[in-house]
């Protein structure tokens, strides 16, 4: 309906290949980034950043990567709460070892480290398969977090066991620590959320993706065309746990401030981030924002409503958010297993063959 | 010489243990061969079941909390309380009922759909229950009684003091348990060998159509499978709940029936039942020599490593069929 | 196209042998031995898949392996591509003695195949799998597709357009961008065809590449191979068990029975074979 | 570019007009063609230099000044640069229907005499070489597309690329020459040579001189004000004047972008990509469009089939008028700013009409129905009247005084008179030099003073000045009663129906007209399919009693039209059949431009049109066909005749005449 395509043609492949070849899609695009990166900084307020937007994009970071190893490689995994863990200490330890250094390389190097770390997890996924890898995924999870709690060396030795961020600025603001503002906490993220979405697009089209991709749909006939699985599988794993590596450090750095790994990034964080990508879409760019955007909202969203204004009490307000979140999901996945990209691409597709049905 | 009477006690604990893995397994393996579904869920079955139970025994008011926060009434306790006997029959009726529901409301709607969505939705399933569990009964944690004896069983000791001059302490529950445990297994394995339905469930795990084809009803078999798992959820809940009280973690315990799997193999009766003695044996045993160096826990995490570990050898598990691959 | 070909010549590590090379009756150039097949025998476990064959395949010829069902076509297919490994017998190939090699290994030797019952990646469209094709000669770094950087786009859109010269030559215009879950049985076995093709294979393995087509499709089909063979001088061999197709198609066929070879020779020869006549009673008509 | 002659000041040659746009849009694009997935495209530069390259190669293979040159193959930038360097070399460019049969084909060549043939691919290579066997005379052949050609004996032919290559190679040596020979071309020299598929008798060539297109180029870009902004979709025939005109009279004049879709079965998908600015099409395009377009609305759900209907009723009240930039009530004006936003704009941009800033249609009436569609949508679809002797262009309709019913105003430097019986004649600089070999009807047709008869009938109307044309002149005849017998003016009006493909009125001399009738198999088929009625073959459907019901609905309402006219109401339609296969150039029962060849289908239908008179209600016939692969074969069926409602003082004499 709103799409005017005639007369938008290509001349070349770098102009057939772009990310939205669609004109519309293309100002769609930049008047998102606009608003983002030109509006919210300046009216977002501490309930906003903590509530809705900081949570948004650093989950949508681990979505990102959660999305690049299950979505586009097809290897299950249910470890990325351990893995984000990974992040968060490494980020931890980096800080306080050396605090002169730059928080940004720290947060990178943290998710470097989480990539070898999801590397070496990774390498049974050369012999094992489906639910197996799956479930052996799961051994990373609890070991970690076994890991990072019974070795005192990895939070410091501080008496409570948690890790506390200390305060770092970032051209001159405060950007992890209590003293951190709204503002500075939204950009950060954003800013990393944004390249590396970037990022993962850019890999995910090319020839990376596709020996991903070709694994995912039928690893025998991609072995047989030439993808050797071992580099396959493996650097997806390692691209996957440096984003949610990344995700774990800003989680903890950025917006927990500190952090009790049991808790933190126990084996439901695991779920979340794997609810995000089953409704936001696998093998989606857009689906994992939004279902990053969901699994975020929905609970702000009912808090508001039942404790706001029924004024229930929160912890059955807590637990009947669990069950909408346990049937929506069920709902999702009967309705449309693929998910909210799918819907997107969907309502796309009518708009763009209005008023024709088809 | 103590060493080995303590290692020896060990093994003892971990084979019971061991036998409660198994029957959560257990539970898995039956969906998992009837409908090709990976019930992540069979944990919380667990959990609910206890839960109902408690809260039937102890007559308590479902919903409670809910009402009482949307009408600003108190209620809490009907004021009577029912047999165990009773209450266990009443759950196990509730266990039949949400295996149908399930059916009706989810799995029939998923026929066909990839094994990993299902996988998927079996978790959705899980938050879900967990949700309505707390929701109808609270969620404080509730100490579960239906009358098996607890505390050391004296008999064993004082005999195997008699006999070793080392007294062996065992839990009563865990010998009850195990019993119960294994009859039920043996049980199963029996429906599964020579009851009519039992051989029409395998039908099924062997060849959907082919099954169709003669005649037998998918969705019965699905809701009976269900109703199955949900009982041997029930009672490993019952077990495990008046072990350590019913509370959340309960769920998180029965997810150690995954690596149990992943040794078994995830469509061998027997391999659930052998996978979880190794499991149970093999964990109180690290646990026991290597816990007190690195610091302890290690229960939470030995099972999997063991499982990844294993699989890289054996990726088809203990009792899996080997796989071809074939272009 | 003429850019392809010599393209891949250049990757043959070894010269190929002159002699015995010859022309066929309608002009193409059928070169020395390529491939060459010595005593191989395969089991599965006790099973005899293959007994004791040996032939070879040469230059730009057409060669057919054919057989009834069972005959273990598909299994001597799967030891040329390498994916089963013979337990006696040697495989040599242009010039050198292959070993036991991983399936990509095989196929960086510039050998590609297709697939009795379709492999192709159904989560991709129709364009994004015959790339797949070409995954072997993209060698832009890691950071550099990271960044979607100079190289990595370059490279994408020069493979692009060899690409789109073999889309273009199976005609498959229409469907580029069409996911291949969607496409019928035929497209589907042609997209395929693409994807091989798109590796510029110096031999190129077909499964059946006529299995369940209707007689339309076979012709294009056999058109589309006669031409590959034609255009690009690609070597090509395709078990089938539809004798008919075959003979029109192949220079020299092999004929399988129990996993033994009972002929080979051009399609004259074969066909006078008395073994070959009553291995196919029956079946000749399928 | 190396070695490239420099613009001449005068402007009267083809190749003088490349020289000026190269030096004028250098880097504009020229020519586009999807090919492997994208617009592949050639600046005026790039293709100037294609082109030279192209000229100096034939050069150097032996064409000659005077030479002609046939061109077959689909419109590609390549065949255009084709006909344009044969020029350069001062030979007759002479384009053919890419759909010919080896006969026509094998006629043609000889009669042109053509020593080189450009075919676009291993087909058309086959066809030449077919037509070999006949005639003598073919010396290169030359073509675009390698594929399969591998194993041809290249002795005396060749790859395009392979010959300009040699002519780059050559520039130096034969550079000097060419330019020579283009110099040498004026106003005068032939143009191009198209062969008119007359609708009786053999094909004639039709010589037009640079004067004749270069003049009708500019006077017309002129009238429509067309600028090198313009995107056309160049896929109708080459060998069809309108797309010398446009593609390359009107292209090389005004400097505008050609583009060539990928093929026929792509046609619709690149139209919409480019979205041209600058539209022609006959009316059965426009036409199949529209059915397809009903088609497609019948599956969609309810409420866009509401708010399709709701707004293409808003849009015929409204659209017109706006189009004309007369008033319209606020109203209105919301409600079609409304459509815009829900229908019109979506469906413009479906078809890839949004960008159309002129648009025409020519080469039979078409329906007003059909017309005020596309017009009430906002589209400035405009009516032309012309034919290849006058390089296209006779009359057209200025913007705003557009009409279904009539054909426009004289052309910019067209004369016009009428003759007494009705017959439209003009003299304009378009008009053709001549018959090629054929002067006698260069006589016939084309008078000393330069008058040219059109053969068509017609009148001006007092009030608005436009041109009306009623039929053929010589179709136009009379029933026995002496009133006024035209097919043509009752055909249209049925073929308006999309359930019509076509159809034929018979009824020249005779008490009372009958008809023919073509279904269309999309939109019948189509209807099949929606109310599952099963069928076989083209036969059985058009057969089928149902369809027959439908069919004489449309017959009886055109037949209450044709009664509004006191003039023609004669020509109701008494009795009608439907035919058992669909009318086929092929078969010659059509002209390649899918005009009628009334005298053929009387001829080969005499048992048909004997019963549709002799009251018989069904009749058993036989019938030769062609197939696609050019096989031969009979077909066999028994068709049913009915009678149709007649209105007004018809209905007395029907009951007279039997």
């Amino acid at each position: 309906m709103i799409y005017r395509e005639a007369g938008d043609f290509k001349t070349s492949y770098r102009d057939d290949g772009q990310t939205f070849p669609i004109r519309l899609d293309r100002w769609g695009y930049y008047a998102v980034l606009a608003v983002a990166f030109g509006i919210i900084p300046f009216l977002i307020n501490d309930y906003w950043a903590s509530a809705v937007f900081v949570p948004l994009l650093i989950y949508a970071i681990a979505a990102l990567g959660l999305n690049i190893l299950t979505g586009y490689a097809g290897q299950v995994s249910l470890g990325t709460g351990g893995f984000m863990a990974v992040g968060a200490y490494s980020v931890y330890k980096l800080m306080t070892a050396f605090p002169e250094i730059s928080i940004v390389i720290h947060i990178l190097l943290a998710g470097g480290i989480t990539a070898l770390v999801g590397v070496l997890f990774g390498l049974p996924s050369l012999r094992i398969k489906g639910f197996y890898l799956a479930v052996a995924t799961l051994a990373a999870q609890f070991f970690l977090v076994w890991l990072f709690n019974k070795v005192p060396w990895f939070y410091n030795y501080s008496a409570s066991g948690q890790i506390n961020a200390p305060e770092r600025t970032l051209l001159g603001h405060a950007v992890t620590g209590p003293a951190t503002s709204a503002p500075a906490k939204y950009l950060i993220c954003l800013v990393f959320a944004f390249v590396l979405a970037w990022v993962a697009r850019n890999l995910t089209r090319g020839t990376l993706g596709r020996k991903w991709m070709a694994i995912r749909d039928m690893d025998i006939a991609a072995e047989i065309i030439g993808v050797n699985p071992l580099t396959a599988k493996l650097s997806a794993f390692a691209v996957s746990s440096f984003f949610v590596g990344i995700a774990g450090a800003l989680l903890f750095a950025v917006y927990l401030g500190a952090a009790e790994v049991g808790e933190a990034f126990g084996i439901n964080k695991s779920f979340l981030v794997l609810f995000m990508i089953i409704i936001g879409g696998l093998g989606s760019i857009f689906g994992s924002f939004a279902g990053a955007a969901f699994m975020v909202l929905l609970p702000v969203l009912l808090k508001n409503v039942l404790v706001g204004s029924f004024g229930w009490p929160t912890n059955l307000a807590a637990h009947i958010e669990l069950m909408i979140v346990g049937a929506l999901i069920v709902f999702f996945l009967i309705v449309e297993p693929h998910g909210l990209a799918r819907l997107w691409a969907l309502t796309k597709e009518k708009l763009r063959l209005w008023p024709f049905p088809h | 010489m103590d060493q080995f009477f303590f290692a020896a006690e060990v093994v003892a604990n971990g084979l019971m243990t061991g036998v409660m893995y198994s029957l959560v397994a257990l539970g898995f393996v039956l969906i998992f061969k009837a409908s090709g579904v990976f019930n992540y869920a069979q944990g919380v079955l667990a959990l609910f079941a206890a839960l109902t139970l408690v809260g039937i025994q102890q007559g308590q008011i479902p919903f409670a909390d809910l009402i009482n926060a949307a009408f600003g009434t108190s209620l809490h306790q009907f004021g009577w309380t029912v047999p165990a006997v009773l209450a266990i029959a009443l759950t196990a009726g509730v266990m039949v009922l949400l295996a149908f529901l399930i059916e009706k409301l989810v799995l029939q709607h998923l026929v066909g759909q990839e094994p990993i969505i299902l996988f998927m939705a079996t978790i959705g399933l899980a938050y879900f229950l967990e949700g309505l569990g707390d929701v109808m009964w609270g969620a404080d944690i509730k100490t579960l009684d239906v009358g098996l004896p607890q505390g050391i069983s004296d008999a064993i000791e004082g005999a195997t003091a008699e006999w070793f001059g080392y007294g062996f302490f065992i839990d009563r529950l865990d010998i009850w348990a195990t019993l119960i445990a294994a009859i039920l297994v043996a049980a199963l394995v029996a429906f599964a060998q020579y009851t009519k339905q039992g051989r029409a469930m395998r039908a099924v795990a062997d060849d959907h159509q082919a099954a169709l084809s003669v005649g037998i009803s998918l969705r019965f078999i699905w809701v009976m499978v269900w109703s199955i798992a949900g009982f041997v959820a029930l009672v490993a809940g019952i077990m495990w709940g008046t072990k350590s009280g019913v509370q959340f973690s309960l769920s998180l315990i029965a997810l150690k029936a995954l690596p149990v799997l992943m040794l078994g193999g995830f469509t061998s009766i027997p391999g659930a039942i052998v996978g979880g003695l190794i499991i149970g044996v093999g964990e109180k045993l690290f646990e026991f020599f290597i816990g007190p160096m690195v610091g302890g826990a290690t229960e939470n995490w030995f099972a999997y490593v063991l499982a990844l570990v294993f699989l890289v050898f054996r990726p088809q598990g203990l009792f899996g069929e080997r796989i071809i691959e074939r272009v | 196209m003429t850019r392809m070909q010599t393209q891949s010549q250049s990757q043959s590590q070894a010269p190929l042998p002159a002699q015995d090379g010859h022309v066929t009756a309608d002009g193409r150039q059928i070169g020395g031995v390529m491939m060459e097949m010595k005593n191989i025998t395969l089991r599965f476990g006790g099973v005899v898949a293959i007994k004791d064959i040996s032939f070879d395949i040469r230059q730009g010829e057409i060669r057919a392996i054919i057989g009834p069902n069972g005959a273990g076509k598909s299994s001597m297919l799967n030891v040329i591509s390498g994916f089963y490994h013979p337990q006696e017998g040697e495989v040599w190939f242009k010039g050198y003695r292959r070993g036991p090699m991983k399936p990509y290994e095989v196929a960086r030797l510039g050998i590609a195949r297709t697939f009795q019952n379709i492999a192709l990646f159904d989560g991709m469209s129709v364009l994004d799998n015959i790339m797949t094709g070409r995954l072997n000669r993209m060698k832009s770094g890691f950071l550099a597709q990271a960044l979607w950087w100079g190289p990595a786009e370059r490279e994408e859109n020069l493979n692009r357009e060899a690409v789109e010269k073999i889309i273009d030559f199976l005609e498959i215009q229409n469907i580029r961008k069409t996911p291949v879950g969607r496409l019928p049985y035929g497209l589907k076995k042609r997209v395929e065809l693409a994807r091989a093709l798109a590796a510029e294979p110096q031999l190129l393995l077909l499964d059946e590449p006529m299995a369940g087509m209707n007689v339309e499709e076979k012709e294009d089909m056999s058109r589309f191979i006669l031409d590959v063979n034609d255009e690009f001088g690609t070597t090509i061999a395709l078990i089938e068990h539809d004798m008919g197709v075959v003979m029109d198609l192949s220079d020299r066929v092999v004929v399988m029975d129990y996993g033994r070879k009972i002929g080979d020779g051009t399609p004259d020869e074969v066909r006078s074979n008395q073994d070959v006549i009553d291995a196919y009673l029956g079946v000749a008509h399928d | 570019m190396p070695d490239q002659q420099a613009p001449t000041g005068e402007l009267h040659s083809v190749p003088a007009l490349l020289a000026r746009n190269v030096a004028r849009y250098g880097n504009r694009p020229a020519y586009r063609e999807k090919e492997f997935g994208i617009w592949q495209s050639w600046s005026w530069a790039e293709a100037a230099d294609e082109i030279r390259a192209l000229a100096l190669g034939l050069m150097a293979l032996g064409l000659k000044p005077g030479d002609h040159m046939a061109i077959i193959g689909r419109n590609r930038p390549a065949h255009y640069w084709g006909m344009i360097a044969a020029q350069m070399c001062g030979a007759v460019p002479v384009p053919l229907y890419q759909d010919a049969v080896a006969e026509e084909m094998a006629y043609v060549v000889e009669h042109c005499g053509a020593r080189f043939v450009l075919c676009g691919d291993q087909e058309q290579v086959d066809k030449v070489l077919e037509v070999e066997e006949t005639v003598k005379g073919i010396e290169q052949i030359l073509y675009t597309d390698r594929r399969g050609m591998r194993k041809y004996d290249h002795s005396r032919m060749n790859a395009l690329a392979d010959v300009q290559a040699e002519g780059r190679a050559a520039a130096t040596r034969l550079g000097p020459e060419l330019d020579r020979r283009i110099a040498a071309l004026d106003y005068d020299s032939t143009c191009v040579m198209l062969y008119t598929s007359g609708t009786t008798g053999k094909p004639k060539g039709v010589v037009l001189s640079n004067r004749n297109i270069i003049e009708t180029s500019k006077n017309t870009a002129g009238f429509d004000r067309l600028t090198q902004a313009e995107e056309i979709v160049a896929y109708l025939p080459m060998a069809w004047v309108g797309d010398f005109i446009f593609s390359v009279g009107q292209a090389l004049w005004s400097g505008f972008t050609v583009n060539c879709p990928e093929g026929a079965h792509t046609m619709m998908t690149d139209m919409r990509e480019i979205g041209p600015t600058y539209f022609f099409a006959p009316p059965r395009v426009f036409e199949g469009q529209l059915t397809t377009v009903m088609i497609r609305m019948e599956d969609a759900g309810r409420i866009k089939r509401w708010l399709f209907r709701h707004f293409m009723e808003v849009a015929r009240r409204v659209g017109p008028a706006l189009l004309d930039g007369r008033p319209a009530g606020l109203g209105d004006r919301l409600s079609y700013a409304l459509g815009r936003l829900f229908v019109y704009g979506p469906l413009k941009n479906t078809l890839g009409l949004s960008r159309v800033r002129v648009g025409y249609t020519a080469g039979e009436a078409i329906g007003p129905e059909i017309f005020d569609f596309y017009r009430s949508l906002g589209i400035n679809l405009k009516q032309l009247y012309g034919q290849t002797e006058a390089s296209v262009f006779i009359t057209q309709q200025p913007d705003g005084e557009v009409r279904s019913d009539t054909v426009g105003v004289p052309s910019p430097g067209v004369e016009l008179k009428i003759a007494e019986n009705g017959e439209v004649f003009y003299r304009s600089p378009g008009t053709f030099v001549a018959y090629f070999k054929n002067p006698e009807s260069t006589a016939s047709t084309k008078d000393a003073e330069g008058w040219v008869a059109t053969g068509d009938a017609g009148f001006f109307e007092d009030a608005t000045g436009h041109l009306r044309i009623i039929d053929r002149a010589k179709d136009v005849g009379k029933m026995a009663d002496g009133s006024m017998f035209a097919p043509k003016y009752v055909e249209n009006k049925l073929k308006f129906y999309p359930n019509i493909l076509e159809a034929v009125v018979i009824g020249n001399g005779r008490d009372f007209c009958t008809a023919m009738i073509n279904i269309d198999l999309n939109a019948v088929g189509n209807w099949a399919e929606r109310n599952n009625i099963a069928y076989a073959s083209y036969q059985e459907l058009a057969g089928h009693p149902q369809v027959y019901a439908t069919i004489r609905e449309h017959v009886e309402a055109v037949n209450r039209s044709v009664a509004e006219d006191p003039m023609l109401s004669g020509c109701q339609v008494h009795r009608f059949l439907v035919l058992h296969k669909e009318l086929d150039p092929d078969d010659g029962e059509m002209t390649r431009t899918r005009k009628v060849r009334r005298a053929v289908i009387n001829e080969k239908f005499a048992d048909l049109v004997a019963a549709l008179y002799d009251g018989s209600s069904s009749v058993y016939t036989e019938t030769a066909v062609t197939y696609e692969d050019g096989r031969k074969g009979r077909i066999t069926a028994t068709l049913k005749i009915e009678d149709a409602q007649v209105f007004g003082e018809a209905q007395g004499r029907k009951v007279a005449a039997e």
